[in-house]
């Protein structure tokens, strides 16, 4: 690459650094401190968590635009790789590439499985009074499929299949009609009721569990597969 | 100095190192790395200078969370777009900008 | 009482029905999708309507989200801005889905048409969650999904330059968020809460103040595309299909110029110094000046209008200069808010209008739309609507946004701006008659495709209401000026 | 004071690590110190007393997004022979 | 009706045809025939209407605000009423006109959609009520005008049409500037008599000067004052009809008709004169009436000379207005009638030969009096018209103008007048010389023959009637309602509070 390129980005790194590090040192004690009011919030959360009782109460909203643009994120990978899709070049197969089939692995992935899940479970579980959660449960079961992808079995395919678009909604649609239902009942969105809040959100949980799996695997899965134009 | 403020030092840093690659490197895969890095650094600073003299604070953690996840959409999004890109003309740099 | 508090469940709604319609077209893939989008378009129309009037009538509305009350959980907040953000934004959204609906489908494309719908409804719940945010983390979240969305669109228009296109932008707008999402660290680090308006309250000028503002400055302009940060627009925007370039040049990249709007206002303008704010106008004089350039020697017609709107975006930023820096902030205000809506209706209307000129000669280039004045009048009198409310010629839309430019500059004696905008305005003539001309001359051979009647009238709709606008310009302002964050504005 | 050691090792671990994958002309190396650095995030977000988060970046940040980079420079390296820049 | 929204239906009945005929298929002749010349005889009733209200002493209006501090204000008012009724009852003649002219070509649904879009404007012009409603009318006019300049579509037209705008938009931005810093000065500025920015301080009075500057230099375009004229010979490629509205009915009066606006009933011709803006303008225009007079010599296009001729013939009216006194005002309001009259009537017949004979030299039009002779007759009256021969209308204008200037002081202004008067005999009477006084030498370029009269009717009737009209204006002068009359009337309100 050029060095006038290389220069420039240099300078503006240090101009960078510069800036912030000023920023991060004169930085004094904020006039607010949200600790205090989470704290109190905390007994009306429905969960002992409190990181939980941010992601699924306090900033709900968030994560629920947040699993929005994971399932957008898959969409776009879907649309990129449907059959009759804007690019008809890939055709629906195994990705030929990364697939590594050594004995080994394959039966490592087989032992590895049910622990696997049995981890996701535990973390799901233990999200709501400690640390864990949907997402880091969710990680899990997608490595999980990559392993078991890596390995040479079949995924996919994912754009027409009807089952595993249901899995990849399914998370989305639940969190969104939860947090729509409340308005029904003359409350604000995502407003649930304290006596059932940590039910509702344990059940949530689960089910954006499996769809963060199921998603994170399908964008892992979906990426198209090499196709060498010199070939 | 406490722990929190290092580390959010080290964010900076971090932050700072990525962004230049992120403007030097052409090739598209390792843009993506900078920018991935730069989230991390962003994230070190979020969470290290809140807590810099204080409580930990659950809520930049959460935020930081968040964070993770949508960071990781957008690599795997910009991944199967360059995976098409390069499949469909076989470069790994946009067009206009010349690599090597 | 209770009347403002139906009036705040529109907000949430305003957001949650495009989520829904997005889960439906999702799951319901390859039927005919026209009676499955109508409703949604038209429940979308209906909430955001209703929460312009209940706005205009009740003042801002707020909706505490779970019932946890700021700083701790989140509000959505509509003022004036936001719901005629939100309104505009279902207009525009509806007219390019009906354009797009009544697009002829061929086999290849069909998959691309199946995609599109939740994409675009994605798209238009992230816009939404944009207009309607109080919180800075929030705006974070629904500007990447917001992102994530427009590049999809891009993306899936097709073709290896649409895969480039796309590319730049994400690369872009990841790289701008980012460097929001630092700033946003910065004042969380330093204020301890992430809602704007508590912020505001207590916001004072100091090293970690400013590097904040700074980077999310910076972060916004790139997403905004100012110039000199435009290079990722005029690309993404021109080889989308047309409803889709619509909507990015009328939406987009307001939604990321609107954030800086709030923020400047409601936690810069103590901090920021006019020195600042000209040296913001100056830099929207150059996208004025380069992209009137650009778009008089482009011979794409696409890539023209694109470039238009890297200048138009100029205006927003000298108008943010004035209300900055300025001493008449009312009038700054008003020309600005004038000129968001004017401008999304016009390019709006401006890039259908190309889409359906393109589709009727077949081909790109300005050069060859000679004769098509006879074939398709329609499409080329919208587009030449459109025209003279960029032009800011009267009656216009346009023309009202840059009189009342032109009067605040006058009024802060700050003349320079004033140059730039009829400067502008004579620019944009340039490229706009160069389109107008081309297509008047007398055509060689009459080999026309037909195009759809329904673009017309979409087109022409947009194009007329984007005149109308500046006719009747008072009601709308007065509507947009509640909650503006000025000193005599209404609460 | 162990503990101040640890941070300060760590620390520079991370920038090194993150020098190293930005840098190495190797892509597949870039990939594979790019995975070291988000383990030692990991850990860093240990000692800044945040575990979800940890967790979140060894099976996310780490975990999956390297499983995807890895996936992708094998894609790349299999198809093309002037691969760095 | 009623006569409060009287402007808004006057501007209305060419609007709402215009947009009809948008709509309306190529192949619709007959409706679109009906609905042009339905709409334009209806507009002459209500501009008579609307004449007559204001004879007697009613003002009526529509305002509304358009953005916070500028209104949108139409009115009638006595100058509002000389311009729109010129504009409608010439608009009546070109319309016929148009009809026979286009007859068979393409696009006249686009072509007579602008031509009453153009119209449209020029009402708009006439009526509106303060600055910038004039502004905004003044540019729509010059949009829906560009349209019909290159309607050819040739790259002659496409030429034209582009320095047309290169022209109009800059004059645009020019007229934009100044109306924004009256604005900026003293808010929404009413036209009234007398003007408004009496009460305004000294120290501001620079500002003023430049603001004046700059809306004379943005109406001066439209006006074809020297050196801002250069785009009217061009604008020639254009169809006759077209070059009618140019030059007599809608653009280059709306620019006159702009500058009486601004220097009467926004700054009150005593406070201009304080301000010692009216002598730079007496001599631009007498430079330009003389410069105009001596390039339309050596024109041996007659379309080309008629145009250099509207540009000397139009600052007569500038002319007059900045002739201080009430008499040369009189001369000034009453030439612009006169001259678009007089004007229109040229330009019909130009269009004769050159759709009868194909005739557009002059060196061609030997003996075509004989076979042209009702074209020849109302040409020839034109003509004398503009020479100023008594008692044709053209006479009494200048009658009046050399009487305002010396009642003003400025005998030279009588030198200039005399000097152009034998300009224009020495480049019309050629004319005239050739048409009756030479035999035909050639066959016609280009002949086509219609019927028993010497050109199709609808082209033969309104040259006939508007030669009528010259004369008329001439003999009549001293009858109520004639344009004479109703120019003193005007004159006594600007200058008796």
């Amino acid at each position: 690459m050029n060095r006038r390129r290389v220069f420039t980005s240099v300078a503006l790194s240090v101009g960078l650094a510069v800036m912030l590090g000023g920023a991060v040192l004169t930085r004094t004690v904020p006039p607010f401190d949200l600790a205090v009011d989470l704290a109190k919030g905390i007994p009306q959360s429905g969960v002992t968590h409190p990181i939980t009782a941010v992601l699924l109460q306090f900033r709900s909203y968030d994560t629920l635009l947040e699993i929005a643009v994971l399932l957008v994120a898959v969409v776009v990978a879907l649309a990129l790789r449907d059959p009759q899709g804007a690019h008809s070049a890939a055709p629906e197969s195994v990705m030929v590439d990364s697939v590594i089939t050594t004995p080994v692995l394959a039966s490592l992935t087989l032992m590895l499985l049910p622990l696997m899940i049995m981890t996701a479970v535990y973390l799901l579980w233990a999200g709501a009074f400690q640390p864990g959660g949907a997402f880091q449960a969710g990680a899990v079961l997608a490595a999980l499929g990559i392993l078991w992808r890596v390995s040479g079995r079949r995924i996919g395919p994912f754009a027409t299949n009807r089952w595993q678009h249901v899995a990849l909604l399914s998370g989305f649609a639940a969190f969104l009609a939860a947090a729509t239902s409340t308005l029904l009942f003359g409350r604000p969105l995502l407003a649930w009721p304290f006596s059932y809040a940590g039910l509702i959100i344990v059940a949530i949980e689960t089910v954006l569990t499996v769809s963060i799996g199921i998603s994170l695997l399908g964008l892992f899965a979906s990426a198209p597969e090499p196709v060498d134009k010199r070939a | 100095m406490s722990t929190e403020l290092w580390y959010a030092l080290v964010g900076v840093v971090l932050v700072a190192v990525s962004f230049g690659a992120f403007m030097a490197h052409t090739h598209l895969f390792r843009r993506l790395l900078a920018f991935n890095i730069m989230g991390t650094g962003c994230f070190l600073i979020l969470v290290g200078l809140a807590q810099h003299e204080r409580a930990p604070d659950p809520i930049p953690q959460a935020l930081v969370l968040t964070g993770i996840v949508v960071a990781v959409a957008s690599t795997a999004l910009a991944l199967i777009l360059l995976r098409r890109w390069f499949a469909a003309t076989g470069r790994t740099t946009l067009p206009e900008e010349d690599d090597a | 009482m209770t009347e403002p508090l139906v009036g705040a469940t529109l907000l949430p709604l305003a957001i949650v029905v495009p989520l829904l319609w997005a889960v439906l077209t999702l799951v319901r893939p390859r039927r005919r999708p026209t009676w499955l989008v109508l409703p949604g378009l038209v429940s979308w129309l209906a909430i955001c309507a209703g929460l312009w009037w209940q706005t205009s009538r009740h003042g801002v509305l707020t909706h505490v989200l779970g019932a946890w009350p700021e700083p701790l959980g989140i509000a959505l907040r509509a003022d004036g801005l936001g719901s005629t953000m939100a309104l505009l934004t279902s207009v525009i959204g509806s007219a390019c889905a009906l354009y797009r609906l009544w697009t002829p489908m061929d086999a290849d494309t069909l998959g691309a048409q199946h995609w599109f719908w939740p994409l675009f409804f994605m798209f238009g719940a992230a816009l939404n969650a944009v207009w309607l945010a109080a919180d800075l983390f929030n705006m974070y979240v629904g500007l990447e999904l917001l992102g994530l969305s427009a590049v999809g669109l891009v993306a899936i228009s097709g073709g290896a330059n649409a895969l480039a296109a796309a590319l730049r932008y994400l690369l872009a707008a990841l790289l701008g968020s980012l460097a929001y999402l630092l700033g946003v660290a910065l004042l969380y680090a330093a204020y301890g809460s992430l809602a704007l308006s508590s912020i505001a309250a207590v916001a004072t000028p100091n090293t970690i103040t400013y590097v904040a503002l700074a980077l999310i400055t910076a972060g916004l302009c790139l997403k905004t595309a100012l110039f000199p940060l435009h290079a990722w627009l005029p690309p993404a925007h021109a080889v989308s299909l047309s409803p889709v370039s619509a909507l990015m040049s009328a939406l987009v990249v307001k939604a990321s110029f609107v954030m800086l709007l709030r923020i400047m206002m409601d936690v810069g303008v103590s901090i920021v110094t006019p020195s600042l704010a000209q040296g913001l106008g100056a830099l929207g004089a150059g996208a004025i000046a380069w992209g009137g350039w650009q778009a008089l020697r482009h011979a794409d017609l696409k890539m023209l209008v694109a470039h238009s709107t890297v200048a138009q975006i100029g205006y927003l930023f000298v108008g943010m200069a004035l209300l900055l820096g300025g001493s008449a902030p009312e009038l700054a205000w008003d020309g600005l808010m004038l000129q968001l809506v004017a401008h999304a209706l016009a390019k709006s209307a401006m890039f259908l209008a190309a889409g359906t000129l393109i589709a009727a000669v077949g081909s790109y280039r300005v050069a060859d739309l000679a004769g098509v004045s006879r074939h398709t009048p329609m499409a080329l009198f919208a587009f030449g609507l459109a025209g003279v409310s960029l032009m800011g010629l009267p009656p216009s839309g346009g023309f009202s946004a840059k009189w009342l430019l032109l009067q605040s500059a006058l009024a802060s004696g700050q003349w320079h701006w004033a140059v730039a905008l009829i400067g502008g305005g004579a620019l944009t003539a340039g490229y706009i008659f160069r389109v107008l001309g081309a297509s008047f001359k007398q055509g060689t051979g009459d080999t026309f495709e037909s195009t759809p009647f329904g673009w017309d009238v979409v087109a022409l709709l947009l194009a007329l209401s984007s005149i109308v606008v500046g006719v009747v310009a008072t009601g709308p302002l007065a509507v947009l000026r509640i909650g503006a964050p000025l000193a005599g504005a209404t609460s | 004071m162990l503990t101040l050691l640890f941070d300060v090792l760590l620390g520079l671990g991370l920038v090194v690590a993150a020098l190293g994958a930005l840098w190495s002309r190797d892509l597949f190396r870039a990939v594979v110190l790019f995975i070291v650095f988000g383990l030692l995030v990991a850990l860093a977000w240990i000692r800044l007393q945040a575990p979800d988060v940890a967790l979140a970046e060894a099976a996310i940040g780490a975990g999956l997004t390297g499983a995807l980079l890895l996936d992708a420079v094998g894609h790349l390296r299999r198809t093309s022979r002037t691969e760095d820049s | 009706m009623n006569q409060v929204a009287l402007p808004a239906w006057v501007l209305a009945s060419s609007l709402l045809p215009a947009v009809i005929i948008f709509l309306l298929p190529e192949t619709t002749r007959a409706l679109r025939t009906s609905l042009n010349l339905g709409a334009a005889v209806l507009k002459v009733a209500l501009v008579a209407l609307m004449t007559w209200r204001v004879a007697q002493g009613s003002l009526s209006q529509v305002r509304f605000e358009m953005v916070p501090g500028a209104d949108f204000l139409l009115r009638a008012d006595p100058m509002a009423c000389l311009f729109a009724g010129l504009s409608a009852i010439l608009w009546l003649f070109t319309t016929i006109y148009a009809i026979g002219y286009l007859e068979g070509a393409p696009n006249r649904s686009r072509f007579f959609g602008f031509f009453s879009l153009c119209v449209a404007s020029t009402m708009g012009v006439a009526l509106s009520g303060n600055l910038i409603t004039f502004l905004l009318f003044y540019e729509l006019l010059t949009l829906s005008t560009y349209p019909l300049v290159v309607h050819r579509g040739s790259e002659k037209a496409l030429a034209a049409g582009r320095v047309y705008l290169t022209y109009t938009i800059g004059g645009g931005a020019a007229l934009l500037l100044g109306v924004a810093v009256l604005h900026g000065l003293v808010g929404d500025i009413e036209f009234r008599e007398m003007g408004s920015l009496r009460d305004i301080s000294e120290t501001s009075w620079p500002i003023l000067r430049v603001a004046f500057g700059l809306l004379i230099a943005g109406l001066g375009v439209k006006a074809a004052l020297v050196p801002l004229h250069g785009w009217l010979p061009q604008a020639m490629v254009a169809p006759a009809p077209v070059s009618a509205l140019l030059h007599a009915v809608a653009v280059v009066k709306a620019g006159a008709f702009g500058i009486v606006r601004v220097v009467y009933d926004v700054y009150g011709i005593d406070f201009a004169r304080d301000l010692q803006l009216l002598l730079p303008l007496t001599i631009i225009a007498s430079v330009t009436i003389l410069w105009g007079s001596l390039r339309a010599l050596w024109q041996d296009d007659l379309k080309r000379r008629l145009a250099f001729s509207t540009v000397s013939q139009v600052s007569y009216i500038a002319l007059g207005i900045s002739l201080f006194g009430p008499i040369g005002t009189v001369g000034g309001l009453v030439h612009l009638l006169h001259q678009g009259i007089m004007k229109v009537t040229l330009f019909y017949c130009a269009g004769n030969f050159a759709e009868t004979l194909g005739v557009h030299r002059i060196s061609e039009l030997d003996g075509a009096g004989r076979r042209m002779p009702l074209t020849s007759i109302a040409f020839s009256i034109g003509a004398f018209g503009m020479i100023g021969v008594p008692p044709l209308a053209g006479f009494v204008s200048k009658w009046y103008l050399g009487l305002g200037a010396l009642e003003a002081g400025m005998p030279w202004v009588l030198g200039v007048l005399v000097l152009s008067s034998v300009l224009n005999a020495a480049y019309f009477l050629p004319i005239l010389h050739r048409l009756w006084f030479r035999p035909q030498v050639a066959p016609w370029p280009d002949e086509r023959t219609f019927g028993r009269w010497e050109t199709s009717g609808w082209l033969l009737l309104p040259p006939v009637v508007t030669a009528v009209f010259t004369v008329g204006a001439g003999l009549l002068a001293n009858f109520a309602f004639s344009p004479l009359q109703w120019a003193i009337l005007i004159a006594r309100r600007e200058y008796l509070p």
